[in-house]
């Protein structure tokens, strides 16, 4: 794999930046409440224009490793502070990058215990992007947790239904899942005796036996599956999105779901492919299932916050599809719709967030004929909805495309299973955009104000960045394909 | 010259002749108390980490001095410093009884320095013995009766059964395998290792130092002893006798358990039952010093993996863990005492707000239970990693997945206290919280102290590695 | 010539299950401290006959400490007990049920 | 040199055919949505352009039957390398004159239609994307391309079906619209993976060019089928044909643009566009020519009981449409393209024609109408009747011409069935429309007729510029006449340039002569039944199968398939996948976590209960525990 | 079997059934007189092993100052007999089940145990001798177990003498 130092460290600068804001919210005196919030909006900014900055600055020529930092940090255990970026990984920050930032915006209305939420809000993030950019499978891990252990506060203090339930709920069992991710982990150190946690050594061909591969193929597929909400391990995603607040929900269904599948792709198929290869199908059902499934459910679901968890449930079943095709194609897929989920949950989140805070409902049977009265609103919903279903135009329709492409040169059944799960999410978002926005004017909030500029913003770059890479997606599919095409010609067969 | 080796020992001997002889004269006054004992304490970190480099053998052998017992020496003095510190105010003890409180504190440190380096079988009963009466007087000592007088009794008579087992268990060893020194042990009890009777021995004599570990089944006193017992003692009783206790028990099995497949797998029963039962049990408690004392079983078994792991890997993982106990222990320990300002016992639900009446000391909680948990970038986690890393390489990834979903269990209740801290609100709401300036220093301090040591341990490591 | 030496194992570890019966079984504080004191004691006839089987004396002198700390546990355990009559006015260990 | 140049205009005049209206939605969507007249003008302007272009190619590319391609690169996955581009041939220009000249006239129209509307610019702006998507496919290179912006012409619709989203029943007819077709869709999406499997090539020259043939029959059966799936959903074709009467919800002007131009006719352009391909496999062919027919019968048959003015035509427009398809089924290329053409022009005068009523008289039914006296709105009337006998296939109308032409295709297959069911169609459909017709003309002895002016005005705005509406939805309706009258002499010239040369689509002359004969017949007397019935001076209005009860019932629920529909939605999926998914959620799977969860939180208690013993249960404990290690490390031993 | 052999079996018997006898005494005093007898018994035993100064220093001090100071504890408390349920079934039922197991896994233990026939011979260590080992060897032990004996002092007075006081601050 080739490695390209950096010039000038990218990476350090954005995990730094993120500490840096935690410190200085930290020191921030708690009632100086618009200072703490210009503070985060600026610092997550800075991360947003760091991560712009190499997404236009990776050489899609050269591809591989980028921006590389390597710094010995436990010799002893051949721990190093390993960060570079590739094609995989460079979506998954850029989506970060802007996720963070306008999650930032989206609660800036938000007034209780602003100190502690935004200090720990940045703590998540920093997790997030670290695991983004590591190559050093113990910092993964560490990152891993870091991102989670905010979340039960973050939920639990700011949250809304059943919160204390859901954060709970979503903490024991993402804990679950690095339970075990670490012996994994550490299966793969020992059993390599290179003394090594670097992924770039450990991905050397033949290092580990099929058998141990299908060991820890399995426990790190189970592991970063939890997060990933693959389907029978899905259910604490709805319960959590529901119950975090908006910007934690962004966040939270944009990005860390996504770790999870990243965790998937970096770790366990970079390395375990054979395991990769001998778990596929039992991978590709799942997420078939999943698909399906997450959509059916979503029939039901009377919460706006509900839908789009089990939407994105969905969603992430396809992405997982798009991992258990043995396919580059499948990768790309799998990566951009990573991507476009990401936004396009945001957005969707972003926008129930400014329902609720005006309505103070979620319940969609007393929402409805919205549409009326806050029209740049559920403009923005009806925009990501209409993305989730997957209308071309969209980031989403691409990934849709190629993955179920993918799916159906790999595994036809569940291809047309998937494809057929089209028509069902369809169906139930446009239930869901009806039954809140359309019908007659709703006087109970008909005095309700509806979105000015300056609170779009975060919802405008969203929308326009869906719609960007809706219609020039080649911009990520080269970047992805930088990594995926060598990996896939690289693997052993 | 070579009684040099033994300085801390000398120095710990007369830091607590000095209480005791001050108790004879005339009437203790707290705050002037304290401040000789932190002094003394202090000097007594420096001389520990002066000698750190001593090596050598004292009395005919009984006494050895190496690279192992000078750091857990460090470490216990360090201790001791911190539990002094967190002294400042403890009116669970009677103002007249506080040269004998600090005398016993001295007293017992000094047993565990001198347990850690004793060498022969008899030295470690006997420094054993005097370590745990130290600590069964200071048990009692507490000023509401009914609470010390049980913490007390249940306390001796547990420890002294455990000890006359462990007595027995030398009985056996020694009658099987005519060795007493434990350097030699290994060679005596190599060909012999895996006749009953000596495992049994072997066991039996284990039995005193998981009385000390708490390990299950010896770890029945633990949550008595620590809900009994003034807050400061238990907090000695968690950090500094469970350093020693795993000095020894590294020391024993090391010297003795090598190559016995048998006392293996007792051992990996034992851990795996402490650290189910002590999780499980710790679910359902309301007194915060109850909980901490199950989740002091459930890290026993934690410990306990990485000593069976039988290798030097595994052996850096319990010294670090070491460390690493002392320190979340006494940060969880510090925010008790600090709102326990009239030595009360703390409940978990008096925890409502403090993320509003101190947010530092909300912090401290927040972070040092974490690092209980062994979540990432904290000291607990590190520890857990570089034990997990000894238990894989002897191929034990059951045990480790097992230790993983024990985590997830004890990250439940953790979670229920920070829920406390930072969720609830008091209903009434309690008389406003003055913490010393000190106090969150100190606080600051180890909190700082847990998250980096998690972060960077890298030195850390090189240092338990060296003691290996 | 006496005996083998698994006879004296034996006799001791008789003893051992007498006072582990008695600790156990009595309910009774003082008859607790007693039945330790029978196992300390099977303790140190175990170690006496392994010092005359190995033929040397380190087995006598772990007798000669055990007196030593079976002092210590007496008077110590003995003035706790003592303490808790004055407290509770029995030797029942069952009145201690307050910590749970 | 030369061919440079021409392709370089080519191209030109594609960029700006298409595009301008996608800027124009871009524009008016965000910039100017507080701005209805700059939205408006915006809009039309944009299509104008489009117009213009298109007319410029249309005369560039005269006679010049070879396609033109320009491809770019859009998506670079590997494996999946998805042409992207431009095909000009015949078939895409006319439709692309087409769809603009329809677009344009429509958006003029809705000036006055609309206006005063409090959606006006949104309304605009969806007009923009609607047109954009249309001529976007029309003119797509690959196949996925056109599936694409196929989406795009669905989510269009969806909008401005829906697009007064306070009426529960036009979101509820958007949505239906959109699943609907949706559904079609998958099937589509499906074949067109096949189709890539097995080609690996989803260009359109490529498909229909002599590779395809390569293909087994099987497959190509089989691809065949799950695209035409799209073209059902699409063209609402026989299972899927209910939602396209709903979509009468939407505004008329957008009924209008649906029905002629743009919607439903994309299904059978599909079909004209991959028609090599699919007469690849007669298997398939036959199955088209099947669907069509019913489409048509069941389509006509509901609209003889309509009473809503939209919906008849609606229906009209499903039997039109299965014509159609039947013509391509049966092998004739150009008589289906040509009757597309066509329709477009008089189907969208009927939409207009009735909306122009619609909007003076603020009803639907007919009778309602005719007893509001429309009769005396001249333009309108004349206008709607020149449609409906263009409708019904009368001389010398376009429709005349290019049914006769259809009917020569079913007249040449060897199996007499597929005429009969065609001529019946005839029969059927000059009965309905005239019926309609004659319902307008002859209004119930006890009408009160309104004056126009004084009519009850569309609810938002007033009769100030009620003349300057009036002018902007005459002009339209006047042009389209025109074209109406036309259309139908240019048929020989644009079979030439369509055919290129008689290659696709043979002509069967034999036969000719009587089957027209009998369709002119059948079309008479469609007429006269109606005139006996409804226009007929006394005549009671009740058709021959008002007087049959369950035949009326029938036909007026649509035999029934929109209930056969909702049940499958509410029970099969609904309340039951739906709802065993969600129980399975609820109560299986987080059951069994929350039941782990809880047992943890049980065994604690036990746990803790163990604590609470008395001093010596805990030293038993310990012996307990040591007594067994010691009998585990005996068994070990033994 | 020589006569020593005899000896220690009856010796053996007489510690058992004295200790059984001890342990089953409702009445405090007779339960530590009882075992007052026993250690008897083992200081000969100690004698007959061959080491006399153990023999004494158990009869000193076990039989004479321990359960001396548990007889005075006894009759200081004067403590009425009858008021102890002996033997409770909870508690001893277990309690001798586990007993048997753990004799019956002991003596399979001990006699599995190879090393475990060495019979024994006669030796003797004279006071002078144990008394040197103990002050060669052991003096540092010696050290930790008067400091042991000195904070069991200082416990002790502690734990005795303030409670009164302590008692009645609560």
């Amino acid at each position: 794999m080739h490695l390209e130092p950096a010039n000038f460290p990218y990476l350090s600068a954005i995990l730094f930046s993120c500490v840096a804001g935690l410190l200085a919210i930290v020191f921030i005196p708690a009632e100086n409440k618009i200072l703490i919030k210009r503070v985060s909006a600026s610092f997550s900014g800075m991360t947003l224009v760091l991560s712009l900055i190499l997404f236009v600055a990776y050489d899609r020529g050269l591809g591989g490793l980028q921006f590389v930092e390597n710094i010995p940090w436990i010799p002893s255990l051949g721990i190093h502070y390993f960060n570079a970026v590739d094609g995989f990984s460079l979506p998954n920050l850029l989506l970060t990058g802007i996720v963070f930032f306008t999650g930032v915006l989206t609660m800036w209305e938000m007034e209780t215990r602003v100190k502690e939420y935004h200090a720990l809000y940045f703590l998540l993030v920093t997790g997030v992007f670290g695991l983004f950019m590591s190559m050093d499978l113990f910092f993964i891990f560490v990152w891993y947790d870091v991102s989670l252990f905010p979340m039960y506060l973050l939920i639990a203090v700011w949250g809304t239904t059943r919160k204390e339930y859901g954060a709970m709920k979503l903490t024991l069992y993402l804990l679950a899942g690095s339970a075990l991710i670490l012996p994994a982990v550490v299966l793969l150190y020992v059993r390599s005796g290179l003394n090594t946690f670097g992924i770039v050594p450990l991905m050397q061909a033949g290092l580990f036996t099929p058998g141990e591969q299908k060991l820890a193929f399995l426990l790190l597929f189970l592991g970063f599956g939890i997060l990933a909400g693959v389907w029978p391990f899905h259910t604490w995603s709805p319960v959590g999105h529901v119950a975090a607040p908006h910007g934690v929900s962004m966040v939270h269904a944009g990005v860390l779901m996504k770790i999870g599948a990243f965790g998937v792709l970096r770790v366990a198929i970079m390395l375990c492919p054979l395991g990769w290869i001998y778990w596929a199908k039992l991978m590709a059902v799942l997420a078939a299932i999943g698909i399906i499934y997450g959509a059916f459910v979503g029939l039901r679901q009377t919460d706006l916050k509900y839908v789009i968890g089990y939407s994105s449930v969905s969603h992430m079943g396809i992405v997982g599809l798009g991992l258990s095709t043995v396919t580059a194609e499948g990768l790309n897929g799998a990566v951009f719709q990573m991507f476009a989920h990401g936004i396009m949950t945001a957005l969707l989140f972003s926008s129930v967030g400014y329902i609720y805070d005006r309505t103070h409902t979620k319940a969609i049977p007393e929402l409805g004929g919205l549409s009326r009265i806050m029209p740049v609103a559920s403009t923005y919903f009806i925009v990501a909805a209409l993305a989730g279903i997957g209308v071309p135009g969209l980031a989403n329709f691409w990934g849709e495309l190629v993955v179920f492409i993918a799916a159906f040169k790999t595994y036809p059944p569940l291809g047309v299973i998937a494809v057929l799960a089209l028509a069902v999410t369809a169906l139930f978002m446009l239930r869901v955009v009806q039954k809140t926005f359309y019908g007659p004017r709703n006087e109970q909030f008909a005095q309700l104000p509806d979105v000015t500029f300056a609170q779009g913003v975060p919802r405008m770059i969203l929308a326009a960045v869906l719609l960007v890479f809706g219609l020039c997606p080649a911009l990520l599919f080269d970047v992805i394909q930088t990594a995926s095409v060598p990996f896939m010609s690289g693997l052993p067969r | 010259m070579k009684w040099m080796i033994a300085a801390p020992e000398m120095y710990y001997f007369s830091a607590a002749l000095w209480f005791l002889l001050l108790s004879f004269s005339g009437k203790p006054r707290a705050k002037r108390e304290n401040m000789t004992a932190l002094g003394l304490a202090a000097v007594g970190v420096l001389v520990c980490l002066a000698s750190v480099w001593s090596d050598g053998y004292l009395f005919i052998k009984a006494f050895r001095a190496d690279m192992f017992s000078q750091v857990f020496k460090v470490l216990l003095s360090l201790g001791l410093f911190l539990i002094v510190c967190i002294c400042g105010n403890i009116s669970e003890i009677g103002e007249r009884r506080l040269h004998d409180f600090y005398f016993l504190l001295f007293t017992c440190t000094l047993a565990l320095m001198l347990l850690v380096s004793a060498d022969h079988l008899l030295s470690i009963y006997i420094s054993l013995e005097l370590s745990s009466y130290s600590l069964y007087v200071l048990v009692a000592l507490r000023r509401d009766p009914r609470f010390g007088l049980e913490a007390g009794i249940k306390y001796f008579l547990i420890g002294t059964f455990a000890s006359a087992v462990m007595l027995f268990g030398m009985a056996l060893l020694y009658s099987a395998g005519h060795e007493t020194y434990l350097t030699k042990m290994t060679r005596a009890l190599a060909e012999i290792i895996d006749q009953p009777m000596v495992i049994i021995g072997l066991l039996f004599t284990l039995g005193g130092f998981f009385f000390k570990l708490a390990v299950f089944p010896f770890h029945f006193w633990a949550p008595d002893t620590y809900q009994g017992a003034a807050n400061q003692v238990a907090a000695y009783i968690a950090t500094v006798s469970k350093v020693a206790a795993i000095a020894v028990i590294v020391r024993v099995v090391a010297f003795t358990g090598q190559g016995s497949t048998y006392l293996v797998h007792a051992l990996v029963m034992l851990s795996v039952v402490s650290m189910t039962v002590g999780n499980l049990a710790a679910i359902v408690q309301k007194d915060l010093k109850r909980l901490l004392a199950f989740s002091t079983v459930a890290h026993s078994g934690y410990v306990l993996i990485g000593i069976l792991a039988l290798s030097p890997a595994g052996y850096t993982g319990a010294v670090f863990y070491a460390l690493a106990l002392l320190l979340m222990k006494f940060t969880a320990f510090l925010v008790l005492v600090a709102l326990a300002d009239d030595g009360r016992n703390i409940q978990i639900e008096e925890l409502a707000g403090l993320h509003r009446r101190s947010p530092i000391l909300a912090l401290a909680l927040m972070v040092s239970l974490f690092s209980l948990a062994g979540i990432p970038p904290t000291i607990g986690f590190t520890g857990k990693f570089l034990i997990f890393i000894a238990a894989i390489e002897k191929g034990y990834l059951t045990l480790v997945i097992i230790a993983m979903i024990n985590v997830v269990i004890s990250l439940y209740y953790y979670l229920l206290v920070i829920k406390a801290a930072y969720l609830l609100e008091p209903i009434t709401e309690p008389a406003p919280l003055r913490v010393s300036y000190p106090i969150r220093l100190l606080a600051g301090t180890s909190v700082a102290a847990i998250i980096l040591a998690g972060f960077a341990p890298y030195w850390l490591i090189q240092v338990a590695q060296a003691a290996v | 010539m006496i005996v083998p030496f698994s006879h004296v194992l034996l006799l001791a570890a008789v003893l051992f299950g007498l006072g582990i019966f008695c600790a156990v079984a009595r309910r009774n504080l003082i008859m607790i401290v007693l039945g330790i004191e029978i196992m300390l004691n099977a303790a140190s006839i175990a170690f006496v006959g392994a010092a005359l089987r190995w033929g040397d004396l380190e087995g006598q002198v772990f007798v000669l400490f055990i007196l030593a700390v079976a002092a210590t546990e007496v008077s110590v355990g003995l003035a706790v007990i003592v303490y808790a009559f004055r407290r509770t006015g029995s030797f029942d260990p069952g009145a201690f049920n307050l910590l749970k | 040199m030369i061919s440079f140049s021409a392709e370089c205009a080519t191209l030109t005049a594609l960029l700006l055919t298409t595009f301008p209206p996608f800027l124009a939605f871009l524009v008016t969507m965000v910039l100017t949505r507080s701005r209805p007249i700059l939205s408006a003008k915006l809009s039309i302007g944009a299509v104008s352009l489009s117009l213009a272009c298109s007319i410029f190619l249309l005369v560039l590319r005269w006679g010049q039957p070879e396609p033109v391609q320009f491809s770019f690169r859009l998506l670079a996955s590997s494996g999946v390398d998805v042409p992207f581009g431009f095909l000009v041939d015949p078939l895409s220009v006319l439709m692309l004159v087409i769809v603009a000249a329809i677009s344009f006239l429509v958006q003029v129209y809705s000036l006055g239609y609309m206006a005063g509307d409090p959606g006006f610019s949104r309304y605009y702006s969806f007009m923009s994307l609607f047109a954009w998507a249309m001529l976007s496919m029309t003119v797509s290179l690959s196949i996925l391309q056109l599936y694409i912006f196929w989406e795009l012409v669905g989510l269009a619709s969806y909008l401005l079906i829906g697009f007064w989203y306070e009426k529960f029943s036009a979101s509820q007819a958007g949505k239906k619209a959109f699943v609907m077709t949706r559904t079609g869709d998958v099937a589509f999406f499906l074949g067109i993976l096949t189709v890539l499997l097995n080609l690996g090539n989803l260009s359109i020259p490529e498909m229909n060019g002599p590779a395809a043939g390569g293909m087994p029959q099987s497959i190509l059966t089989l691809s065949a089928i799950l695209i035409f799936g799209g073209i059902i959903g699409k063209s609402a074709q026989f299972p899927l044909l209910t939602w396209l009467p709903d979509a009468m919800e939407g505004p008329t002007p957008v009924s209008a643009l649906l029905h002629s131009a743009t919607m439903v006719a994309a299904g059978v352009y599909l079909f004209a566009r991959l028609f090599p391909f699919f007469s690849l496999s007669p298997t398939a062919m036959s199955f088209f020519l099947g669907i069509g027919t019913i489409s048509m019968l069941l389509a006509s048959t509901m609209a003889i009981v309509s009473r809503d003015i939209k919906r008849v035509w609606a229906y009209s427009t499903i039997s039109q449409l299965g014509l159609m398809i039947m013509a391509l089924g049966a092998g004739g290329y150009f008589a289906g393209v040509f009757h597309l053409t066509t329709h477009a022009g008089f189907k969208a005068l009927l939409f207009l024609c009735s909306g122009v009523m619609i909007h003076q008289y603020q009803t639907n039914d007919i009778y309602e109408l005719s007893r509001l006296g429309c009769s005396r709105m001249k333009v309108p009337i004349l206008t709607i009747t020149l449609a409906a006998a263009a409708l019904s296939g009368l001389p010398p109308l376009s429709g005349f011409f290019s049914k006769e032409a259809v009917l020569g295709e079913l007249a040449g297959l060897s199996n007499p069935v597929w005429l009969c069911a065609g001529l019946a169609g005839v029969f059927l459909t000059a009965y309905y429309s005239f019926r309609v017709i004659f319902i307008l003309f002859s209004p119930p002895p006890d009408a009160k007729p309104v004056d126009i002016d004084a009519g009850s005005q569309h609810p938002d705005h007033g009769d100030t510029h009620h003349e300057a509406h009036y002018r902007f939805m005459a002009v339209p309706l006047i042009i389209l006449a025109a074209v109406t009258v036309a259309l139908g002499y240019v048929g020989e010239p644009l079979r030439a340039f369509l055919t290129g040369g008689g290659t696709l689509g043979g002509v069967h002359e034999e036969g000719f002569a009587l089957s027209h004969l009998v369709a002119l017949g059948l079309a008479a007397g469609g007429m006269i039944l109606a005139w006996l019935e409804f226009g007929r001076p006394g005549a009671k209005q009740i058709g021959i199968v008002e007087r049959i009860p369950p035949l009326n019932r029938l036909f007026a629920e649509r035999w029934y398939i929109d209930h056969f529909y909702r049940k499958i939605v509410d029970v099969l999926v609904d309340r039951g996948i739906a709802y065993l998914c969600w129980k399975n959620d609820n109560k299986v799977i987080d059951g069994t976590i929350d039941g782990m969860g809880k047992g943890t939180v049980e065994s604690g208690r036990l746990m803790a209960s163990l604590q609470s013993g008395m001093i010596q249960y805990r030293m038993l404990a310990i012996f307990a525990v040591m007594v067994f290690l010691s009998l585990y490390f005996l068994f070990q031993q033994i | 079997m020589t006569v020593y052999g005899i000896l220690f079996y009856l010796l053996a018997a007489a510690v058992v059934a004295a200790t059984a006898v001890a342990i089953t005494r409702r009445n405090l005093v007779h339960a530590v007189v009882y075992l007052i007898f026993s250690y008897f018994g083992t200081a000969m035993l100690f004698y007959l092993f061959g080491a006399p100064l153990l023999a004494a220093l158990e009869v000193i001090i076990y039989a004479g100052a321990i359960m001396v100071l548990f007889l005075f504890v006894v009759m200081m408390i004067k403590v009425e007999a009858p008021e102890e349920y002996l033997f409770p079934v909870r508690q001893w039922i277990p309690a001798a089940f586990f007993g048997a197991v753990y004799l019956a896994a002991g003596c399979a233990m001990i006699f599995a145990s190879p090393g475990n026939e060495a019979a024994l011979r006669m030796l003797l260590a004279t006071p002078r001798e144990f008394g040197l080992y103990v002050f060669q060897n052991h003096w540092f032990s010696i050290e930790v177990i008067s400091l042991l004996l000195l904070l069991a002092l200082v416990g002790a007075l502690r734990l005795g003498r303030g409670k009164h006081r302590t008692g009645d601050q609560v």
